[in-house]
């Protein structure tokens, strides 16, 4: 990739490229933005994510993957079905055309997989050293079915917590392919669009659904204080009923990191009335990305949006956000 | 405190260097402050060295004293 | 994890706590102090204080390396890595240390300070070996448990012939500060301590006699697992009803009475002890920190770079000199939870997730809460 | 700035800072996507791009009015009312708050004036050297009214080609600003949002006006051979008609560049068939932002797709795509 | 601008046009070669062909100093700047001129090398003395328009005394290379030459006037401007109609007879004459460049860094010797278009925008198209 | 070719420097090439240099030529 404003090579390469892997009619309208149809009834939900993974290439997936999945699941949280994706892509000089046809690859593929279209692109490429091999930022849109009001403000004490799977494969993952830390494990990325989950969980619940979001960076733990913060609540959740898997756990204590505060791209967490929480539970069993759900706790009236939870071991704590990264520690 | 966690030995390395696993994660670590290791022992694992062997008798000991301990507390709650 | 979650069974953890609630007589009250942040990490991550009778205090000890570490230290670590020359390789757990003026080798980094996080000492040789343009300076930090893997870097570097490769030492020594803790001319309310687990892999049970025979304060040199950790107030309880004070060992599966005889006679070749070292929250103490020999001079970032250590003060309302003698509490503190928080720690104590009132902080604080709710 | 994931404290910058520029009720809401009502009728447009200008200040604006009127510009280039726009934030490591303050500021401001919301938005700090102080990928959509069907493949020979106004003013700003480049002019960044043009444009020229597109990177050279390329057509323009500055032409004498192959930002062609051009012509030098519009030449029939140009001298000459980025030249 | 708007007056290049028209006899063919770059660029930017009569040919010479580097030397310098403790300073106009196997200083960039587009020679300067870690090479090309400006950042380094700062001297020389084309054994077809513009502002009238006694070639110095370079037509014109062969100068306002004398005695002082020097579609011709005396020596990149080049083989099939010599034109190649274009230029004349070949394929392709489509 | 343009001397800085400005914009560049300059001269500037004082005199009596070879051509395409 060469550094470059508005020349032929570099339109080649965006056409080239791109067109091919994300090969869809509104692409190849060819003009700076793309024009689409919409779907009637319902409001309309948007989002954008910047995506600076490194490493690029990870196990379970790479940067194209995530920033097609991780958008989705910003719109499938608003119990939105995803119609249109843009990417925007910020490239170091040097970066290695063969691992951009890579990405590109990937993202394609997610998108074909999805069923949503990367409908208008960018590209810019940066001087050697202001970057660090490629930054992607999607941004989507999505419709969202008149009546579902999904929202981060919606638990009210006594309500049900759902998390669709085990958590931080995805930052263990990412870890395991840094080179200073040195470490290998089986561990895969769950890096999955949730939307379909998601259609499953709308249809079941109804109503009785309050709210999801994904528990990327800062992990379950920096998400559930979100959400206490944003609903005005407490939640109390159970150590017991959170899965992880064992070799998450066994990375994290080498690493003397707490997977609840490890990122995950493919797993959500549900907030639902306790009503609903049985017939929500059982819809996303029944689905592939859900299997492992469970239920990890409730909603609390607490004016000090404490995120309380009961140990394995049977004693209480607190499960604060983090001040910061979570680095690997040795004391 | 200082972060150290028990590991199998799964091989040994040239200059004293060695593989340990841990529930499917395995690492490289230093082996050169713990004489006498053979793939199969167990050591504690600090900032990517060996720090000592673990007893599998004593650990065992361990144990029976932690289930003893807990017995004698219902023995202690039942009336005596 | 074989040797891990078997000290990890909840139920265990409440036979033993109803053995501790058997035996502890209802009319006193015990206080034992856990040196080690390994500990405090422990009791504060399984809720273990939930498990304990109403009459059992425990007291946290300064057993963090990362937050006795004097400001004046982590000034000189952050103007080594200001150098343009300095490729500085530090634990990953220095980063957000306080220094003066609230600077820290994060910020530093922010503003280009060129720091590498590492995870092991050997990272550290790896990039001297790599970068041979670098000054490479490891910020060497930590207990007698960290310390040999120091010496380790400093042999492998002295095989490698690094020219570029220096140590800036930091470590320090636990007995020492238990002393000092224990000499405060103020009496201190501690009945036992539950002795360090890796710290006592490599020094093993030797060293703390002194404390069970002249100072009269039972020891249980105990793992890291809550179930070692419950076992340990056990035996504390028990050593006090039995008026005992003895040197016990729990975490016996690791920690050998003589320790490990290859580190200690290879750190005893590498360091030698400082006359002096400052600790945060305890101030100076005499002889409790290493220095590299003078044969090995050359690898001695403080004479390369000519360090010269500011003393730098403590914040005057900071507690924690109290907290870490066991005469007051986090909450006690006027600071706690406004001026300092884990975010902005302002004392020791907060400095790592370890400390006392960064623990009470992030696992403790509820427990309060629920308290003045009822 | 520093880096981090998830961290409380970068929750909390995000929410002042950017909360307080953009404040808006669907930023308000307070979750990872926004809820938004659509309009009724017409079709859907959507673009984005990556903002990765140096310096990130330039004299008559920053990279933040620019993420904010580029991404307004494409959508408006499509005859569509834009509605929503969402920001992506990449920022380096030690970058100062005060400067992120600034540019949140102009964005803020530039979202007000032009009425468009930054609905959501996404913050990532990377480590110092890997990024150059800030990126913003923006993306927006809009409403096309049904019917209108601007693109860039419907010119045909004969149709008038019209631009708003001067070239060149932004690259000239911008290089002005560069320290190597070292000179000084009053020029500014023409950086601005051309959706209400766009508006007077399409109430005047009705199903008369083909296509239209901002001039931006490359200059009004790449945008007229992409539009050759992408019609099939040739171009025949006058370059006596084509307005430039004079301290813009004389920035470009002095550095040996074209003003043809210099980046506009508040600029845009416009194909029209013939029997609109006048109204088209009246109607954007009734605007502000066309007071200088000028019918610059035609498209002409040429399998070759050559853009060429009647010198003002009188000769004649293919005004080619750059190949590669425009530097400034010594012979 | 002054000094510059009015020499590109199109009504006034239209009454000079319909004079050449009128002047040039119909029944002859007129070739004059525009020795330099910029008056090909203001040719093809302005269209000046389209004005001139049919019998009269403009024939583009080597005159652009980018284009004439040979590979061996781009080479050099891809190779100096590749090392690491080089920072190479360059007109941006070198960045894309293809090495061997396509290699260029843009590349060599992208994969890592410091690389620093400059404008000005003092720009290198500045560079060094701001970075005194880094050793800082300036590329200096150029006729000796840009020759002296290289003296200059010579004088001040050392004024500065700059240990870290050296110069690539890649200097040519135009009257030599002019030598060079009326020397080649086959019958060259030119009537005359317009004579540079901004290289005479140094070196003055004299240096041409071997072309018009000795070769019988005529002269005409002139401004870049496209109405200088219409007037240096007619003139010519009317030298070939009269049978004169002298140097004129219709660049009167800024080149004197002799030049600037300042600048050339100090280059005489600051460089000598090579031996040999190899031009790209001239080959080697002897004397035609510039090296730095061998009292700066300690200022010569190739002898701090033992540069010694190796040729390289242009593309065989490329026709630029005999396009330079007016004998064939870029349609002629087989290359031209389809392996060699502006993105991917394989000879001299594609090189820079100034290049006849890339001149015919920015300005000029269309009207052959027009021809061959009528 | 060797790109220069004519720029405007509008101040005369030590160091032989010069600041210069053409339509607007301005630059400061080398004078040392140059002797007895004052502002208000105007100067043929490459790469950051002054190579060659514009000679108002001859400049002017250049365009009288190029009018006048106009006339001639007019004269020429004239009936004669
Ligand atoms: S809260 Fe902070 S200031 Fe107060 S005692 Fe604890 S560490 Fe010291
Ligand atoms: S087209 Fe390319 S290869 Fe052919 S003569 Fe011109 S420069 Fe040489
Ligand atoms: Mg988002
Ligand atoms: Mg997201
Ligand atoms: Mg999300
Ligand atoms: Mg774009
Ligand atoms: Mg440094
Ligand atoms: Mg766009
Ligand atoms: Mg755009
Ligand atoms: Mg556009
Ligand atoms: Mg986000
Ligand atoms: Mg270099």
């Amino acid at each position: 990739m060469s550094h470059g404003a508005g020349g032929r090579a570099m339109a080649d390469l965006v056409a080239g490229i791109f067109r091919d892997a994300f090969a869809n009619e509104f692409l190849e309208q060819g003009n700076d933005q793309a024009s689409l149809p919409i779907p009637a009834g319902g409001r309309m939900v948007m989002t954008t994510d910047g995506y600076v993974v490194s490493p690029l290439f990870f196990p379970g997936g790479n940067i194209g993957a995530l920033a097609v999945h991780g958008t989705i699941n910003d719109i499938a949280m608003a119990g939105a079905r995803p119609l249109y994706l843009s990417a925007s892509f910020i490239i170091e000089e040097g970066f290695p055309l063969a691992d951009l046809q890579r990405i590109a690859g990937s993202m394609g593929q997610a998108s074909r997989e999805t069923g949503v279209p990367v409908v208008t692109g960018d590209t810019k490429v940066v001087e050697r050293g202001k970057a660090d091999g490629v930054f992607i930022a999607t941004a989507g849109v999505g419709l969202v079915p008149e009546g579902l009001a999904l929202s981060g403000d919606r638990a009210e004490p006594g309500d049900v917590v759902i998390l669709s799977g085990s958590i931080g494969d995805h930052g263990v993952a990412i870890m395991s392919s840094r080179e200073n830390l040195a470490f290998e494990t089986a561990i895969l990325s769950d890096c999955a669009a949730l939307h379909g989950l998601v259609a499953a969980m709308v249809d079941a619940a109804g109503p009785h659904l309050k709210l999801m979001r994904d528990p990327t960076r800062g992990g379950l733990a920096a998400t559930l204080n979100e959400l206490a913060h944003q609903s005005g609540v407490g939640f109390r959740i159970q150590e017991a009923a959170i899965p992880v898997k064992p070799q998450v756990a066994a990375a994290c204590e080498l690493l003397g990191l707490d997977p609840l505060f490890v990122a995950n791209e493919g797993k959500l967490v549900a907030v639902v009335a306790e009503a609903g929480a049985d017939a929500l539970l059982a819809a996303m069993r029944a689905h592939p990305l859900g299997r492992e759900a469970a239920v990890i706790g409730h909603a609390v009236a607490d004016d000090q949006r404490f995120v309380q939870m009961t140990t394995a071991f049977g004693g209480g704590r607190i499960v604060d956000w983090l001040s910061g990264e979570q680095l690997p520690r040795i004391c | 405190m200082c972060l150290a966690i028990p590991a199998l030995i799964t091989a040994l390395l040239p200059d004293q260097m060695a593989r340990i696993s841990l529930d499917g994660v395995s690492k490289t670590i230093s082996v050169a402050l713990v004489e006498d290791l053979a793939p199969g022992d167990y050591v504690i694992v600090h900032v990517g060295h060996a720090l000592s062997k673990i007893d599998a008798a004593e650990a065992a000991r361990t144990l029976e004293l932690l289930a003893e301990a807990g017995l004698l507390a219902g023995a202690a709650e039942a009336p005596a | 994890m074989k040797y891990v979650d078997e000290y990890r069974d909840g139920a265990l953890a409440r036979d033993i706590a109803a053995a501790i609630a058997a035996e502890a007589q209802p009319d006193r009250l015990y206080a034992f102090m856990e040196f080690c942040g390994g500990h405090t990490h422990a009791i504060s991550r399984y809720g273990l204080e939930d498990l304990l009778p109403p009459g059992l205090r425990l007291i946290h000890g300064p057993g963090c390396p990362v937050c006795v570490l004097p400001v004046g230290r982590i000034d000189d670590a952050i103007r080594l890595a200001r150098d343009p020359a300095v490729t500085m390789c530090t634990y990953a757990d220095m980063m957000r240390v306080p220094g003066s003026n609230g600077a820290s080798l994060m910020k530093a980094r922010a503003a280009g300070a060129d720091i590498r996080m590492i995870y092991s000492s050997l990272d550290a040789v790896r990039i001297a070996e790599t970068e041979p343009a670098r000054q490479v300076v490891f910020f060497a930090i930590g207990f007698e448990t960290t310390t040999p893997p120091t010496a380790i870097a400093l042999r492998q570097a002295m095989q490698k012939g690094l020219a570029n490769f220096s140590i800036f030492c930091n470590h320090v020594l636990t007995p020492v500060a238990m002393r000092a803790i224990l000499d405060d001319p103020e009496p201190i309310a501690i009945d036992g301590f539950i002795g360090p687990a890796h710290v006592s892999t490599i020094i093993g049970t030797e060293p703390y006699r002194e404390f069970a025979e002249t100072y009269r304060k039972p020891v249980v040199i105990a793992g890291f697992e809550p179930l070692d950790v419950m076992q340990s107030i056990l035996m504390l309880v028990r050593q006090v009803n039995q008026q005992r004070s003895e040197v016990e060992n729990e975490y016996i599966r690791a920690v050998r009475p003589d320790g490990n005889v290859t580190a200690r006679a290879l750190c005893a070749e590498t360091f030698e002890v400082r006359e002096n070292f400052e600790w945060r929250g305890l101030g100076v103490v005499p002889a409790s920190a290493l220095k590299l020999r003078d044969a090995y001079a050359a690898f001695d970032a403080e004479k390369r770079f000519a360090v010269h250590t500011v003393h730098a003060d403590d914040n005057p309302a900071c507690e924690c000199p109290a907290i870490l003698r066991g005469r007051k509490r986090p909450a006690d503190c006027k600071l706690f939870g406004t001026a300092c928080t884990p975010e902005t720690p302002v004392g020791a104590c907060m400095v790592s997730s370890e400390g006392a009132c960064a623990a009470h902080w992030t696992y403790g604080r509820f427990r309060e809460h629920a308290r003045s709710a009822a």
